[in-house]
């Protein structure tokens, strides 16, 4: 009764067309947002920060920006580590070269960049289609890695090729280094989020999303109604490598604060990055951050319930943990192969029709 | 020469090591549709197994009982038993529950089940090192080595032999039994297959355990280079680009797509930095040890450079767009 | 054999696009020989045949999905050899399919308003910020493409993913996507199939409305005669890729080529 | 309804553990383990952590602990992955009564682990791997990487070579390949090696093999055909058996083949066995249990029954072993000196670097340890936080390791410009003013 529609009326399309048509849905989003700027920052200590928010935004990040081109196109890629790799490495480049640079600069800088090399590994998508896809994607994982680890120009002739983080300031705020207040940097990635959040929500229910949808539905039909769809694919590699650039930046330069190609932005990334979508929702914005949350936290959560709660050895937690990871994904697979986010809407609509069943 | 002949020899061994790998894919897909990325975790499961049994480990508790080791031949029919019940199990949890989902849906649940494989072998059977001692030759091939100075190793040999009788294996199985065609038939359409009374799920069965036997036939070639450790699992990737480049449902494609970027890469890895650095000699200095490590990105951008010819893989069947 | 296209044609109206000796072949199959015929501006176009006779490759070659090996395309006075179909969509070609080709993940709105993708010209900036021209554009577009949803009556399916509609409902939603295009050329393949009495009436009465309220030039694959009989201001009959008949709907019904055809007498 | 009890159950659990944490404890002296048990490179996390965990154990069970204060291990597992190493360090610097320091096991890990180090006020030992020019105790004040780096060892290795070759002028026109992980620490060796290269003549050539290194036949291949003298190996994980395995096949003899002391533990030749004969690596401690501080682990952990991981009884005295061992004895001492300069039982981070930095453990104190003759005397200062970077070689009769020369000292004229140059320029990036020593 208390979560409906019915009494509301739209008197203009703009009135429809808002992302959140429903006064409810707007209030939620309205706390879960206050909680999040304000609510948060009070109970954020180091080990909020480091160890479950400001992964857990990055990932939602990368997730959307994998969504945008697998869940929205129709284009998988296991390619999202390296795209990472090059966000990273970018800012790291652009940050040493100009140290006058503001850190929203570095990271547009760092997007821009990643969304370059997105195209050009994204080239091959006009003749390669599905799984075959994966081999262009998987070549860009490797080979960027391969780049980062060999040519020394991108970790500045140091002995290693570790790179570290500088002292780096967005609009006056110090946010990268450790010693930057920790609540900092979290309301930094969480803004950063939020408005790349929200621009995509606006791409992909407009023009854009429509364009890629029809691509990944049916490529010949798009095509007969006038898509191109090779430009449309590419431009969902450049957005999408745009979207997981700034991810691979923020988990370099705010995260981590060092990193090392292979070990940092390695094939795993990958993997974990199109779990978070397909356990979260293809093709949906809201399941990004829940596929994010989903697979950032559960390893956290259930290692902390087996060795704190239960008192298990480190080991065998982990252990537990991995298999235990592997059956919720099969699990999730074959309850909701539509994701997280397409179980809260089947939840929404219960709610909605509440407390009548039918 | 002799050593570029080296090379190449080499990297078709290597290649045919990788073959071993993806032929477990190819069954799989071709009957069930399935990209089972779990094939490399297998091997590791079914090699760790096959030590286990060996050296009489008990499960779950990372001791050895000396006196519940078996002898070899014992403990490979077992192992295969292993690997059965496993099918078995994934088809009941899982194959089962999917049925006609989107590749994509089952792909990823092919790598939960590589989670699932790990930390549960890592539970049965212990993170160590194992020594995997089954008397297989090892070392070069002493006569080629001291007459002719050519380097062959012994157990790529037995390796490329096992794969030349597995694809015999194989073949016959697919073309002369009957369980063979049902399978083909559940290949080319599972309704109709479902229509003439084949069961779909004693199919699954079959083709996981057959796989099973492939991926403990990897494992053990494998393990013996290297022991049997967790590692092996990422043997998984190597086998990618074989599968891609062969196309995903073809036998022949496997070993081909293996002969290929095995040789390719080799040649690639040990000449390229040299000859690169000699063609852009006088116009930049470019260091020869640059191009090294390349093996892992060069097979998928080999791979890559196949598919843009032929977007199906070399012995694919041909994709055909219509409306 | 008909080798007088223009006999019939009425003299006034132009010629919005001619097909002349079109051939095409998949490998040694020939789906079209030597097929010349052309459709006026404003006019009900059908193609008729019994299956296999190369209907649908023809609308396809239209629409550049397939090139034909010979022959020439004139649309709106250019001759053309191929095109992208894109290219096509963009010279004001829109059609529907015999299988319906919707996006399957995508409601119903938002499949018709696909179908103005040509028309939408705000670069991706605006479009992330959802504001001034994007915004603007997107209301403006999604006005026409209301009017398009009254017009066929599936105002209570806006928000449905399209997979989930019934046969009959998704046929008349490509329909809606194809309007979108504003197309000066529809091409309509079997858009009737597989329909109950009530909804092939109702489809009857879109396309005449199209035709008159838009002015729309059609042309339609159809099994129905009495469809096409009721529909079509001209027909043109193929068969085993041939052309066999070409004029209105009762010369056709009368010729004895056609008869033979669709009774199944053998050739040659 | 079974579910519902499980979930239930769970939550009770998670709710009610902050409770627990939050109630006050007696002091204790807390030191997390960074394991890592799991993954690909489990086999050589695991001897380590055994080690670094039981020597403290059985401080505990044996002495009641340091000067009568009980020593509580929190272990947490990395996976050897540099963010499950973030999440780990977060997750235990405030467990029990602060962590008093780190021994992060992973160069990535260490990486990350430096600029917290400051700010947190808890050390880090990397104990010979992480960051070399850490060093450099004027920039790094909280970072130890004694005994010895990698560049020292590099250093070392080049000496017992020259050595072997009978001189060090002897190795001109000698051909020296490296065989590296492709990875940060694969990288560490190759500038100090190049620098040696130019001053004694000899050809160097890096060969990198990718993580994780299965298939490396193309780089032996490259060997066969370039013929090294010698070849030093710089692995990890399998990549170690492996590359063993393949110069065995391509004969290579043993007894030129070097590896960094992460190359060198019983994982590493027991694929081979008795054909890795002669193999040899770097070692800055003995192999085997024949000491005093051995027996009684054995003695009061697995006899007794307490043992955290009672499985691994036989293989205690492992490469790997000691080397956690020897870690936490250097440690523990530490911690007794933080105890005498700050004149405290309580201590914290902050003086446990102070403990660290006044180290200074001889041949006289290693023999009351119950440890006479297991390793090199170590004494750390403000300024070098190396200590003494000297390095012994040790070989593999196809049974064990045994230590078979005597230790090296490095070649600080090449390797101290080094230190200086990248530690300077860390200091110049993060603003960061050296400290007067």
């Amino acid at each position: 009764m208390l979560y409906r529609e019915s009494g509301l009326f739209k008197t203009s399309y703009a009135a429809d067309q808002v992302i959140f048509p429903i006064p409810q849905d707007r209030w939620g989003i309205l706390a879960i947002l206050a909680i999040a700027f304000v609510g948060v920052p009070l109970i954020m200590d180091d080990y909020w920060a480091n160890a479950v928010f400001i992964p857990f935004l990055i990932y939602s990040l990368a997730a959307l920006g994998l969504n945008i081109l697998t869940g929205y196109c129709g284009q998988l890629s296991l390619g999202t580590g390296g795209f990472l790799a090059v966000g990273g490495y970018s800012s790291y480049k652009l940050m040493t070269s100009f140290p006058e640079l503001d850190m929203l600069l570095v990271l547009g800088g760092a997007g821009a960049t990643t969304a370059l090399v997105g195209l050009l590994f994204g080239l091959p998508c006009l003749r390669i289609k599905g799984f075959y896809l994966v081999v262009a994607t998987l070549a860009a994982q490797f080979f960027i890695i391969w780049l980062f680890y060999k040519v020394p120009w991108f970790y500045n002739y140091n002995a290693t090729g570790q790179i570290s983080v500088v002292p780096r300031e967005a609009l006056g705020f110090l946010v990268t280094t450790q010693r930057a207040d920790p609540v900092v940097r979290y309301l930094f990635v969480l803004s950063i989020v939020v408005v790349f959040a929200l621009a995509a929500k606006n791409m992909v229910r407009g023009r854009f999303g429509r364009m890629w949808m029809a691509i990944r539905d049916m490529d010949i039909a798009a095509e007969l109604i006038g898509i191109r769809p090779y430009m449309m694919k590419l431009t969902a590699f450049a957005v999408s490598s745009f979207y997981i650039g700034v991810a691979g930046a923020l988990i370099f330069a705010v995260w981590l604060g060092a990193a090392e190609s292979g070990e940092t932005y390695g094939i795993d990334e990958s993997f974990l990055v199109l779990f978070m979508i397909i356990v979260g929702g293809l093709g949906s914005v809201l399941g990004s951050f829940l596929g994010a949350a989903f697979i950032v936290l559960m390893p956290i959560g259930l290692k902390n319930l087996l060795v704190d709660g239960f008192g298990m050895t480190a080991v065998l937690a982990k252990h537990i943990e991995i298999t235990a990871f592997g059956v919720l994904i099969i699990f999730f697979l074959i309850v909701e192969p539509h994701g997280l986010a397409r179980l809260w809407q089947i939840i929404k609509e219960k709610l909605r029709l509440w407390p009548y069943p039918h | 020469m002799l050593f570029v002949l080296e090379t190449v020899i080499s990297g078709a061994l290597a290649g045919i090591m990788y073959s071993l790998v993806a032929l477990g894919f190819v069954l799989i897909f071709k009957a069930s549709g399935v990209f089972n990325f779990s094939q490399g975790v297998m091997a590791l499961f079914a090699a760790l197994t096959l030590v286990g049994l060996l050296s009489g480990t008990i499960p779950f508790t990372n001791t050895d009982n000396p006196a519940l080791a078996l002898p070899v031949w014992a403990a490979i029919p077992l192992t295969i038993f292993v690997m059965f019940i496993v099918a078995v199990l994934i088809e009941k949890f899982i194959l089962r529950h999917l049925v006609n989902q989107e590749h994509i849906i089952l792909f990823m649940a092919m790598v939960g089940l590589t989670y699932v494989f790990e930390g549960v072998g890592d539970m049965m059977w212990g993170s160590d090192v194992k020594v995997l001692d089954l008397g297989l030759p090892q070392g070069a091939w002493d006569w080629l080595f001291d007459t002719h100075d050519l380097y062959v190793e012994k157990i790529e040999m037995v390796a490329a032999a096992t794969a030349a009788v597995l694809v015999t294996v194989l073949a016959v199985f697919f073309q002369k039994t009957r369980i063979g065609r049902a399978l083909r038939a559940v290949a080319d359409d599972h309704q109709a297959a479902l229509s003439v009374g084949i069961s779909l799920r004693n199919i699954w069965i079959i083709v996981w355990s057959a796989a099973g036997i492939v991926a403990l036939a990897a494992g053990v070639m494998w393990g013996a280079k290297s022991g049997v450790q967790f590692s092996l699992s990422l043997i998984a990737l190597k086998a990618l680009p074989v599968l891609i480049l062969g196309g995903f449902t073809s036998i022949p494609g496997a070993i081909v797509g293996g002969l290929i970027i095995g040789i390719g890469e080799k040649l690639v890895e040990v000449f390229s930095g040299e000859l690169i650095a000699a063609a852009f000699a006088g116009l930049i200095e470019i260091d020869p040890g640059v191009f090294s490590a390349t093996e892992n990105w060069f097979a998928y951008v080999l791979a890559l450079f196949f598919l843009m010819f032929r977007p199906q893989g070399l012995f694919g069947e041909k994709i055909i767009e219509r409306v | 054999m008909n080798a007088a296209p223009n006999k019939k044609a009425n003299g006034k109206a132009e010629t919005l696009l001619s097909v002349e000796a079109v051939s095409l072949s998949f490998g040694g199959v020939k789906a079209i020989r030597d097929v010349s015929f052309d459709i006026k501006k404003g006019e009900i176009r059908a193609i008729i045949g019994p299956n296999g006779a190369g209907k649908t490759s023809m609308l396809n070659v239209i629409n550049g999905f397939y090139h034909p090996q010979e022959g020439t395309i004139t649309y709106k006075g250019k001759t053309r050899n191929q095109m992208r179909p894109h290219v096509a969509a963009s010279q004001g070609i829109a059609r529907t399919f015999q299988n319906v080709a919707l996006f399957k993940g995508m409601t119903t709105l938002d499949n018709i308003m696909s179908g103005r993708a040509l028309r939408m010209k705000c670069n991706i900036f605006w479009q992330m910020l959802y504001y001034g021209p994007a915004k603007k554009e997107e209301l403006e577009h999604r006005e026409f493409v209301e009017k398009i949803i009254d017009f066929l009556e599936i105002q209570h399916i806006r928000r449905i993913p399209v997979g989930k509609l019934p046969y009959g409902l998704q046929k008349r939603v490509e329909l809606g996507r194809a309007l979108a295009m504003e197309p000066d050329l529809l091409l309509l393949d079997e858009p009737m199939a597989g329909m109950n009495l009530e909804e092939k009436e109702d489809m009857c009465r879109f396309v005449v409305d199209v035709s008159e309220q838009y002015g729309t030039t059609i042309a339609l694959i159809e099994h129905d005669m009495g469809v096409v009989m009721d529909l079509a201001d001209r027909v043109v009959v193929l068969d085993y890729g041939r052309k066999i008949a070409d004029g209105t709907p009762k010369q056709v019904q009368n010729n004895q080529d056609v008869i033979d055809a669709y009774l199944g007498v053998s050739h040659d | 309804m079974k579910l519902r009890n499980w979930i239930l159950a769970a939550a009770a659990a998670v709710v009610a553990l902050p409770l627990a944490a939050g109630s006050a404890r007696a002091y204790e002296l807390t030191i997390p383990s960074m394991d890592y048990r799991t993954g690909p490179y489990a086999p050589n996390g695991i001897p380590f952590a055994n080690g670094w965990t039981d020597y403290f154990t059985m401080l505990n069970e044996r002495d009641g602990g340091i000067n009568g204060v009980k020593i509580k291990m929190v272990p947490c597992e990395t996976a050897y992955n540099t963010k499950k190493g973030v999440e780990c360090y977060e997750k235990t610097k405030k467990a029990g009564s602060g962590a008093l320091v780190y021994q992060p096991l992973s160069t990535g890990i260490t990486y990350q682990l430096i600029p917290k180090a400051s700010v947190d006020k808890i050390p880090i030992h990397s104990m010979g791997y992480g960051r070399t020019s850490a060093a450099n105790g004027k920039v790094f004040k909280w970072v130890f990487n004694f005994p010895a780096t990698y560049w020292s060892q590099a250093s070392a290795l080049v000496k017992y070579i020259g050595e072997k070759e009978g001189g060090m002028d002897k190795l001109k026109g000698k051909k020296i390949h490296l065989v590296y992980h492709n990875s940060a620490y694969g990288k560490e060796p190759i500038r100090t090696l190049e620098k040696l290269s130019e001053k004694h003549g000899f050809a160097f050539k890096a060969l990198a093999v990718d993580h994780p290194g299965q298939e490396q036949k193309a780089t032996w291949l490259k060997i066969r055909r370039d013929k090294p003298d010698w070849i030093l190996l710089w692995g990890w994980g399998v990549m170690n058996q492996v590359a063993i395995k393949e110069a065995v096949s391509i004969r290579f003899p043993m007894d030129r083949f070097i590896g960094v002391w992460w190359s060198g533990s019983e994982n590493d030749v027991k694929p081979s066995g008795m054909a890795a004969k002669g193999y040899l690596s770097g070692a800055f401690h003995q192999p085997g249990k024949n000491f005093q501080a051995h027996r009684d682990i054995l003695k009061y952990l697995y006899d007794a029954g307490k043992a955290p991981h009672p499985d691994f009884k036989d293989r205690v005295g492992e490469v790997l072993y000691n080397r956690g061992l020897v870690a936490a004895m250097w440690n523990s001492e530490a911690i007794r000196n933080a105890m005498k300069i700050h004149g405290t039982k309580e201590i914290t981070g902050a003086m446990m670097r102070d403990g660290l930095e006044a180290l200074d453990v001889d041949e006289a104190r290693l023999k009351e340890l119950g440890l006479g003759g297991f390793t090199i005397p170590v004494k750390i200062t403000c300024a070098n936080h190396e200590g003494p970077g000297i390095v012994a070689v040790q070989q593999w009769d196809g049974k064990k390791w045994s230590i078979v020369s005597k230790f090296y000292e490095p070649d600080m004229a090449v390797i101290q410009p080094l230190i200086d140059e990248d530690s300077m320029k860390y200091a110049k990036e993060n603003n960061i003013t050296p400290r007067t020593c």
